[in-house]
Parts: C-alpha cells; structure tokens; sequence
C-alpha cells in the first residue's frame, strides 16, 4: 500500500527554485534513499515533508491525507519522524529525557494528574521509564542514560537521535546523513541497524545520505535529485549506471 | 488640516529625540547583541558633563557637547571592560541583568554626588528662535535636533558600512572567534563600538538637556525605554530601523495625545507596537531570517 | 530507582506534611509569642510574595525560555480583582485570592497566545508593553480609584496564607516540570525546531507556562494587596517586573531553588540597605554587577539544590551518586 | 529526588526566617535612644521616582532639627533624626515605618505622597505612633472609609478639595474663566485629586470643561495635548502637577501662542519654575499655596535664609512642609510636655494658631490643618501674592 506520495512539490527561496515539481512514492515497510550533489534540495524535501517549512505548491499525501502545510508537531503525530543532518539534541538534558520527550506525544496521563501527583501519574511515569529504557537498550546507550547528551560521542549522539526519532512511534522514518562523521566500522553497524529496525518496527525509511555504500547498500529504490528536480529514480544498479546521474554528479565539480 | 500639520511636526521633534538615543542602542545592540539598559543612563552622565561645561566652564554648547562625547565614550569604553567584558560568553539574560545593575549605579551615584535634584541649563545656551510657517509653529532646536538626528544616523551608517572600523565591527558582529581568525581585534572593536555608542547617547544627553532645559538623575530612565522600544520597533540592530522606529513612535505618541485620549497615550502606543510587531516579528526592517534546519 | 521513590511515596508524603508543619509552627510560635515583631513580619510577608513571583517567573523565563518583562502586569491583575471581589462584593479572602488568580491568568492566556509568537526581545518589549497597558487601564478606572489606587484594604493575608501559598506554587510548578508536561515546556527552551518535529505543539506549551505563571503571579498580588493597605498602578510598572526578572537570573534560570534563595537574598539584602538611605541603591547596583560577573549562570546554574548536593557538599565527595 | 528537593527548599525558607529573627535581635533588643535624645523618623522617598521631591523634604526636616537642638533642644533633650529611603513605594514604606517603631521613635515624619503615607497607616495606627505627612493631600490620608479620624496621623498641607476648589472659584470669579481645560498628571493621585475636586466646583459654577487631558511623570514634551488644547480654545487652563513637569509644559504652551492664563497648586511652588519656564512665560499663571517665599513674615525669611545657608539653594513647598511638619511636632512635645507618643498624639490633636513658615495653622479634627491659603501669581518672574483667603 502507498504510505507517502508527493505530487508536483515546489518551494523556492527569494525567487530561486530549490524544489521544483518534485513527485516521490514510498510504500509502507519500503527503504528509500535521497541522493544527490550538494545544494539539491534534498534537505529541503525533509524540511517539507515534515512540516519545518511550508510547501508552495504541490500535495504531500500520507496515509491518504494531504499534509503538506501543516505544522511539524501534527504530522509528527501523523506519524513521521525525522532526524537532522547537524544533529539537534536537547544538548543539555540527559539521554534519557531526550528519548521521554519524544515519548510526551503518548503521554499516559493529564495535566491535572501531573499537578496533582495522582496515581495515574506515578503509573504513566512508571510506563514512560520503562519504555525509554526500553529504546535506549535497543540502541545501546543504556549505560549512558543520566549523561548530557552533548557529552556523548558523536556517533553515540547520532544514535541516540534515531532513538529519539523512533521513540514517536512513526510509520515513516525520515533520516537526513545518518551516516556523516561516521568511520567505515560505525557505518557497517548502521547499516545493520537500520535493516534490523525497518523489519522489527514494520517502518518505512526515507534516507539521504553522501555515502554511497551505505545507500547501495540498504536502500530498495533511489531517488536522484539535482537543481530541485528529480533526474532519476531506480533500484541501486539502475541508477549507478544511469548517465544523467554521471553527470550530475561529475557536473557538480564545472 | 493646520492642526494636523502641527501635530506631525511635533510628532517629528519628538521622534527626533527618540532616534537619537535609539541610534547608540540598536548600534551596540547590533554588534553585540548586548541590551545595553545603562545607555538611558549613560545619555544622563553625557548630559550633565554637557551642564557642567556650559555653567561652571563657560564653554559655548558645541564644546560642552565635545567633552560630553569624549566624557562618555571614555565612560562606555570603562562600562564595557568592567561590567560586561566578563560576561562576553555568558548568556545574553545575564548581561541584561548587568545592564541593569549599571544603568542603577549610574543613576544612584550620581544622585549621590550631585543629589536627585534638577539642574537647569543657563538661559541662552541655545539661542531659541521660534518660526511660523502658515500657522504651524517650529523652532531652532526642532530642526537643529532633527536635523542631527538624520546626519548622525548617515555617518553612523557609513562607519558601520564603509570603514574598516566598521567592516571589523560586522565581522564581530556575525562571529567572534571567526573575526579573531581573520585578525580582527576583537577587543578594540568592541571598545570602539562602546566609545561611538556613548558618545552618541551622550549628544543627545546634551541636545535633550538644551531642548527640555533640565536634567536630572533619573531622565535617561523613560526615553531609554522608549528608544529601546523605537530600536525593536524599526528592527534591532539595524541603524535606519532605529531612527525609523523613533519616527514613527515619536508621531504615534502625538497623535495619540492629539486626536485620541492622553490619559491612554502609552497604552495605545504600546497596543500599536505591539501590533506591528505580530505583523512583523522582527521589526519593520529585520529580515526575518529562518533558522537553517 | 523509580521503583523505590513509587513504593515509598505515601511515606515520603507523611515526612514533608510532617517537615512543612514544623516550620509553619516553628514561625507561628515566633510571631505568636513576638520574636518576630511587625518589621520582621512585613519582610517575611515580603519575602514569600517575592518568592512566588520569582518562582513562577521562572517558569516563564527560566524552564520555557521565553523573556517575558510584563510579570507586574499579572500581580496587578490579581491585586485588583481580588481586592474587587472581597473589599468591594464582601467575598470571601479565599474567593478573592482565587478570583485573582484566574483573573491573572485569563490575562495571560490573552496575552499569551498572541504575543508568544514572537522571539527574544521582540517577545520582552511586547509583554512589556502589554504589562505597561494593564497598568494604565488601571489608571484610568475610576471603580479601582485612578492612580490614587485602593485605600484600606482590610489585612487578611497572615503567615498561614503566605505559607500555603508558597508551598502550593513551588509544589504546582515542581510537579509540572517533574512531568512529561515539563519536560515537554524544557524541550521548548532547548530547541523549538527539534520539539516541534517531536509531536510537541510548542505553541501551545509556551502558552500553558505563561498562564499558570501569570495564575501565580496573581497570587502573589492577592496576597500583597490584603497586607500593604493600598495598591496603586504605579507600583505595578515595569521596574517592579525587572526586580523580578533579577531575582530569577540571579537565582539561576530554570532552578525553582535559585529563584528562591534569590528572592530571599534581595528581599533581605533590600531590607538591610533601607538603613543606609545614601549609598542604598549603589550598593544594591555593585551586588548585582558583581553577583553576575562571578557568577552569570545565577547562584544555582540550572541545577536544583537537593539533599544529595548538600550531602555532597557536605562530605566533600566528587563522584555523582 | 522529588521529595529531598521540595525538603531542601523549606529548611533553606527556615535559614531564611532565622537571618531575618537573627538581624532583628540586633536591631529591636537594643534601642538606639540614649536617654537624653528624642528619637524622630524620617521616612522619605530617597531614591525611586519622586526621589527629588523626598530628598527636599528631608532636607527640611533636617533643617529644623539642627535649629531646634542649636536651641538647646527640647525638655532638656536633643532631638536625633533618623533617617530611611521608602524608594518610593507604599510596601518599602510600611516596612520603613515598621522598623523605625522597632526603634523607639516618638513620631514619624513623612513620607511625602497620599500613598505611601497610607502604606505606613496600619503600622502608625497598630504600634500607637503619631505621623506627620508634610505632603500627603489626599483626603483618605486622615480618615478612613467611614469617615472616622484615623487618630495617629496628622498632615500640615491642604487637602485635594480645598486647592482644586479654591482655583475653580477664583478661576471663574476673579479671571472671569468660562471654558477650561484640564491637564494632569495620569499617574499621580494629587493631581488627580486637584483636577476631580476643581472640575466639580468649576462645573457647579456654570463653567465648562472643555477638555480633560494628561501627561506622566518625567515627560518633557507635551506639544501634542497642548495643540489639542489650543484648538478647543479654552480661557484657562488648569495643570495641577509638580513643577517638573508644569514649569517646561507652560513654556512649551506659551511657544505654541496659548497666552490664556493658567493654574495650578502647590506642587509649582520652586523657584526651578522660572528658570525653566522663563520669566516672561509665566505671566498670567496662578497657582494656590500656602505661604510665598517672597512674604515678608520675618517666619519665612528666616526659613528661607537658613534653608540657603545650609543647602545652598531655594526650598520649594516640600521643603517648606516638612520643616514645618518638625516644628509643630516640637509643639506638641512642649505642649504635652512630654515625650510619650500617646500625649504628643493628643497634644497633635489640639494645637491651635501655630505659627509655621507655611501659615498659621490650627488642627481640625479630621487632623488637617486649617490655615490660610494664597493665591500667587508670577509678574516677570516674581511670585506675588494675588489673593488671601482666610480660613472659615
């Protein structure tokens, strides 16, 4: 079933383009990478897709409902989550309560019961501990939880806001350079990790991402994108052939 | 129609006198990012140096104003080494909270030397000549003031834009420890940028002494809040913005206090700037520029 | 660890109702057998009203984030109306405190949801300027007396009032910012674009600080109005929101025990000064720029001081328990 | 955590309380009053917004003191001031009050507005201590909402009826005033207070009101209203505000060519007015008071004299009121002859025709001092005295 479809998605900034009549499909459990040279507007799609900006034209439909134009927190709550490329952390709070802030969209109990300490409070507290816990061990930062998060090392941190991402419980997750920064070894891991979480949570993955390996890899179908258009799209081999891809990428240095 | 006329002059000379004050405030702001609350205060001292050289010294106005400026800038320079200097990496609530403390110890100790009282500047510092045009009354002082206003705010303007002073306070500006790496002393420029602040607030200090004919300890308190708010108002940090925005609050207050009810002016200046400010979040200038995500 | 603070948590209850009764009677016999004299009693009262404002500033200024300079508008609103309700409608202290309360806070909803949109200083200047329009209304109704203010207004507010008070804010804004709504409000002051993409409406947290802020900063003008005699707009300007504002970045933002020592530091450090009426304001002036070139991140950073700090402090070990 | 963190906070309100009992134990054990000394208060806005006029009226006050101890004193003791800032506002005012009880004195003088007095009532009523407000003209200052005498505060100055009536009448009768205009101070209660009281007697004569406008406190720029002003054409206009802001406002009103005559009360009285507003601008203004400094009653020239001598400038009518307000405490001393504040109180309570630099004043029994109000007028700078009216 199509989870995520986006039909002729524009936005320009001070009259210049950066996305221009973009089209993408994604089907639910799907991973999909985003490649393209610098300055393509890949970034900016993510920014559209999860609501940080707002689109000039064109329809963002998930889930059969248009969603393009709202505002961030609803389609969080729709069911998209998202990572950045220059991480954003809460950097002052600890590990742990970057993953329960992300758990607040299913907050177990009302405000009141939180003024008033009420016994459904200790109960939701209870839940949300647990399942943090639960979230960081999977991505084993268990040991770090009462650490600052800006304390971490940065593949930790790049971990910990996939985490935190997943934590929301999306249908769609949405991660921009997961793998910047990242030595081969630490990038194999992700690798892995990212296979084992689209399976294990049933989720849709769209990802950008400059290391080739890492998007041959693990992605089923490619989108290329250039000046804000997309110029391809494909399994792996096709696109590592493709010759406009080529030349986008080699046109990148003229 | 006459009235109306008359209204906008003095909403102009007004205004003037609020884009005078607001020109030192967005600058230091601008380059920064300081909420420097003391510049009210600052602009008093400028004033009173301005009074003590004209009635004890005897000096005509246009020198009393020279030593105001070197007074102050050589005030604002110390200001920023002790107070604020230690607070550069410290947040920007924690320097507000300084400014504070300043801008009370500027005012109390010159209480204290020179007690709360009001002084008044000898007749004849500025000889007042009065015109009237068609039915509209303006005098000297109002073009003279407004006049420096707009002058100020041009050099002020072509420092910032066109020196190498100015280009080092902009490299400050967008970032410190970039600036540093480019060989900007970061120190000077800042110093610099407190000295011409100060030397701004303290003309005006000098101007509004002679226009209003008194000073006293506690003037730069309502005129900094104002200016402060003609500065957010034109977008802060912005030098044409500042003088803009004093315009702009200086007519606002007039017609107000002309054509609705004085009793309510402040309120429904506020209520207006408030209103501009949801139209525009950062000022009539201020770009609004997104944070890159 | 949660496991423990769950099991305990009826007992742990029993041993703070115990504590907070002890100190509410040690100060009662104080004022009851006159150790404390009527001098003493004006700081106290003082000092807790500055306690709540500080505090529920802080939520605002400190855990949110948001620079609000209009939080003597709010006491102003809570003043008026509570005194409305039992000097001039014969009601009840209690229906007035909390008349005055909700007052405060309809203000600050109203307030709130327009002006939150703004960031940083054009934020400050706005609720300033509404803070300044509050004020001037005030001044302008007859009813409340113009600027000549209410006069007589009978004595009500007692150590008891004021204490409960106290306990209740600090109690109501800690269980807040204890909770997932809390950490929600934090998220907001860490980073708006990151709290946003995680399902948090931030908009409407900002919100929900600045009006339970402005509830009690109504509490703190109810209490203030029924023990100093007379209110008048003017000692509700701008200035009053700045002392505020000191008490909070003094104490440290986004801790609720830096906002109240601080308050107590300048309650007390202004009641000892009203003997020197000369250098008065200089030295206040020279405390403060010191205070904040030691210490800019405020007395307690954004840490919270616990029993495990002072513990620490106290057998001087370094590694975190 | 939870619960250390809110234990912690209540024993750090208990360190608290313990400062402040520990600072009182000092200050209240020991009172400050040698034996031979009389203790006075002096409760004055020292720093804050009104704190030019505080500080002239404890420099008043202070002047008396040193004259009365230069005269040897009083029931063979000296008198010794002791002096607090209220920073302007009514709570630091009653906490002022408060401790100045603490410390044994027998009367308090100040502060100086309706407000802050009232601020300082309850502590002066509970602690049974007698006030003197030089200034404080409110008509609430004395009684309270039933209209009974509060029966430890007393005042030397008008009340707001007598000053905003007195100008209506003599504004209507001797200017021949039919159209005026109203411009006061919006956050000051005395000009409030001035403006309601002349508005009504003004209307009740058959006048008219033509505009009702106002400024605030440390404005200087008033060209907008008076242009409104001026185009509503009005024969008088009243300005009951303290001469900060009055004395620019007519010069300013003068240069946009509004030559009617113009009002106002005590709060002009200072010789700042002409050097601001200029000699020449102040003709044809009148204001209401209680004596000129230009009498030449031996009473004020004296006081006048020696208020330079000490200060090096001209008092104005805070000044005038405060050193009046200690010298007729200093009667009542001699009249109770004691120091007791119970028999000052009631010795307060009846004085009759003393003799003070403001007027010859006798206490009614709402505690407002009935004497003689002047209305003066400035010739090319000069106050003369334009009228005298007598008290009923």
């Amino acid at each position: 079933m199509m989870l995520l479809k986006i039909n002729n998605l524009c936005k320009s900034f001070g009259g210049l383009s950066a996305v221009l009549n973009f089209n993408l499909e994604i089907r639910e459990n799907e991973l999909i990478g985003l490649i393209g040279p610098n300055g393509a507007g890949k970034t900016t799609v993510f920014n559209l897709i999860t609501g940080v900006y707002k689109p000039d034209a064109g329809e963002i439909i998930f889930k059969g409902e248009n969603i393009g134009g709202l505002p961030p927190y609803v389609i969080c709550q729709k069911g998209i989550a998202r990572t950045f490329q220059n991480i954003r952390l809460f950097n002052n709070l600890t590990v742990m309560e970057n993953v329960k802030i992300a758990l607040h969209k299913n907050v177990p109990y009302s405000l009141p019961a939180a003024l008033f300490r009420l016994n459904s409070f200790y109960r939701g507290e209870k839940e949300i501990e647990e399942e943090a816990i639960r979230w960081l061990k999977l991505f084993n930062l268990d040991h770090r939880r009462e650490e600052i998060a800006s304390s971490l090392p940065y593949g930790e941190q790049r971990r910990l806001e996939i985490a935190r991402a997943l934590a929301t419980h999306p249908t769609l997750l949405i991660l921009d350079e997961p793998a910047a920064g990242m030595n081969p070894n630490e990038t194999l891991e992700l690798m892995e990790l990212i296979r084992r979480l689209r399976d294990e949570f049933k989720l849709a993955i769209l990802l950008i991402e400059h290391d080739m390996s890492l998007v041959m890899g693990v992605c089923e179908r490619i989108y290329v994108l250039d000046y804000g258009q997309v110029i391809a799209e494909g399994k792996p081999e096709e696109i590592r052939n493709n010759k406009r891809v080529i030349e986008a990428y080699l046109g990148e240095e003229v | 129609m006459l009235e109306l006329m008359q209204q906008i002059v003095n909403g102009l000379s007004l205004g003037a006198i609020y884009a005078l004050i607001a020109l030192g405030y967005t600058m230091v702001y601008g380059i920064i990012k300081l909420i420097n609350f003391a510049h009210g205060d600052v602009m008093m001292v400028g004033a009173y140096v301005g009074f003590f050289s004209v009635s004890m010294l005897g000096t005509n106005i246009v020198v009393a104003m020279i030593f105001a400026m070197l007074a102050c800038a050589l005030l604002g320079v110390i200001i920023e080494k002790v107070a604020y200097k230690p607070l550069r990496r410290a947040t920007r609530i924690a320097a507000l909270i300084t400014a504070i403390g300043v801008s009370l110890f500027l005012e109390y100790t010159t209480i204290f030397f020179l007690t709360p009282q009001q002084r008044i500047f000898p007749q004849g510092t500025f000889p007042v000549q009065d015109y009237s045009l068609a039915g509209i009354s303006v005098s000297n002082k109002d073009i003279f003031i407004f006049i420096s206003a707009i002058l100020l705010m041009v050099i002020l303007q072509f420092i910032v834009k066109n020196t190498k002073t100015g280009k080092a306070m902009r490299a400050v500006s967008e970032d410190k420890d970039a600036a540093v790496l480019m060989g900007i002393n970061v120190d000077n420029t800042i110093s610099v940028t407190f000295a011409i602040g100060s030397a701004l607030a303290a003309a005006a200090g000098v101007m509004i002494g002679v226009y209003y004919n008194t000073i006293n300890p506690l003037m730069g308190i309502l005129p900094g809040l104002k200016a402060f708010v003609a500065a957010v108002l034109g977008g802060i940090g912005i030098i044409p913005g500042a003088m803009v925005g004093g315009f702009i609050l200086g007519i606002l207050e007039t017609l107000v206090s002309g054509y609705g009810n004085s009793l309510y002016r402040d309120a429904v200046a506020f209520g207006i700037l408030i209103l501009i400010l949801l139209i525009k979040p950062t000022g009539i200038f201020g770009k609004n520029t997104g944070e890159k995500v | 660890m949660i496991m423990n603070v769950f099991a305990n948590r009826w007992g742990k209850l029993g041993a703070e109702i115990l504590i907070l009764a002890f100190i509410f009677l040690f100060v009662q016999y104080f004022i009851t057998v006159g150790v404390f004299n009527q001098y003493h009693q004006i700081i106290i009262t003082s000092l807790c009203i500055n306690i709540i404002l500080a505090v529920s500033l802080n939520l605002i200024n400190g855990f949110t984030g948001q620079l609000s300079l209009g939080h003597a508008g709010f006491m102003a609103v809570g003043a008026y109306v509570s005194v409305v309700l039992t000097k001039f409608m014969g009601m009840p202290f209690l229906v007035g405190l909390v008349g005055g309360c909700l007052a405060a806070a309809a203000a600050g909803f109203v307030i709130g949801v327009p002006t939150l949109r703004l960031k940083g200083d054009y934020l400050a200047i706005a609720t300033l300027g509404f803070g300044e329009i509050i004020r001037v209304i005030l001044q302008n109704i007859e009813y409340v007396g113009g600027p000549a203010g209410i006069v007589g207004i009978p004595k009500m507010t007692t150590w008891g009032w004021l204490f409960a008070g106290v306990v209740i804010t600090i109690a109501t804004i800690q269980n807040l910012i204890n909770s997932s709504y809390g950490r929600a409000i934090i998220s907001v002051r860490e980073d708006e674009i990151a709290s946003e993409v995680m399902g948090i409406n931030i908009t409407s947290y900002k919100v929900l600080a600045f009006v339970i802020g402005a509830f009690f900063a109504g509490l703190a003008g109810g209490l203030y109005a029924h023990y100093f005699y007379i209110i008048k707009p003017e000692t509700f300007n701008f200035l009053k929101s700045f002392d505020v504002l000191v008490m909070v970045v003094l104490g440290g933002l986004g801790s609720t025990t830096g906002a109240v020592i601080a308050a107590a530091f300048i309650t007390l450090l202004s009641a000892a000064l009203q003997a020197f009426p000369a250098i008065r304001m200089i030295i206040y002036a020279l405390i403060l720029i010191l205070l904040m070139i030691y210490r800019p991140q405020g007395l307690m950073g954004n840490k919270e001081l616990s029993v495990k700090i002072l513990g620490k402090i106290w057998s001087g070990k370094n590694d975190a328990a | 955590m939870r619960v250390s963190r809110k234990v912690v906070w209540l024993v750090l309100l208990l360190f608290a309380f313990g400062m402040v009992a520990g600072c009182g134990g000092k200050a209240g054990g020991g009172k400050e009053a040698a034996a031979e000394e009389i203790l006075i208060g002096i409760n004055a806005e020292l720093s804050g917004a009104v704190a030019s006029y505080g500080s002239n009226a404890r420099d008043g006050a202070l002047l008396a003191i040193e004259q009365i101890n230069e005269q040897g004193g009083i029931l063979g003791k000296k008198l010794k001031a002791i002096e607090r800032d209220n920073k302007s506002s009514a709570d630091e005012a009653m906490s002022v009050s408060a401790d100045l009880v603490t410390k044994g004195i027998v009367a308090q003088i100040g502060p100086l507005t309706s407000g802050n007095v009232q601020g300082c009532t309850p502590v002066m009523m509970d602690n049974k201590i007698p006030l003197i407000a030089p200034a404080a003209t409110a008509v609430s200052v004395t009684v309270n909402e039933k209209g009974e005498t509060l029966d430890y505060i007393f005042r030397v100055c008008f009340i707001d009826p007598f000053q905003g009536t007195l100008m209506a009448q003599f504004a209507y009768d001797n200017l021949g005033a039919r159209k005026a205009a109203i411009l006061k101070d919006a956050s000051n209660d005395y000009s409030k207070g001035l403006a309601d009281y002349f508005k009504k007697t003004f209307i009740e004569k058959g006048g008219q009101i033509v505009a009702e406008e106002g400024f605030i406190k440390g404005d200087r720029d008033f060209r907008a209203t008076l242009t409104k002003i001026r185009s509503l054409n009005p024969d008088f206009i009243y300005v009951p505000g303290y001469y900060e802001e009055v004395a620019p406002l007519i010069k300013q009103a003068r240069e946009l060519g509004i030559n009617v005559a113009i009002g106002g009360g005590d709060g002009w009285d200072s010789p700042d007015m002409v050097e601001v507003a200029g000699k020449a601008n102040l003709n044809n203004t009148y204001f209401t008071n209680h004596y000129s400094v230009e009498d030449p009653n031996p009473k004020v020239q004296e006081f006048v004299k020696a208020y330079r001598a000490k200060y090096n400038k001209d008092p104005d009518a805070f000044a005038a009121l405060a050193y009046d307000a200690v010298q007729l405490l200093v009667q009542a001393i001699k009249d109770a002859n004691s120091t007791n504040p119970e028999d000052i109180k009631n010795a307060l309570a009846n004085i009759k025709d003393f003799e003070g630099v403001t007027g010859k004043m006798t206490i009614d029994e709402q505690h407002n001092p009935v004497k003689a109000g002047v209305i003066i007028e400035f010739k090319d700078g000069k106050q003369v005295m334009n009228t005298r009216i007598e008290p009923k």
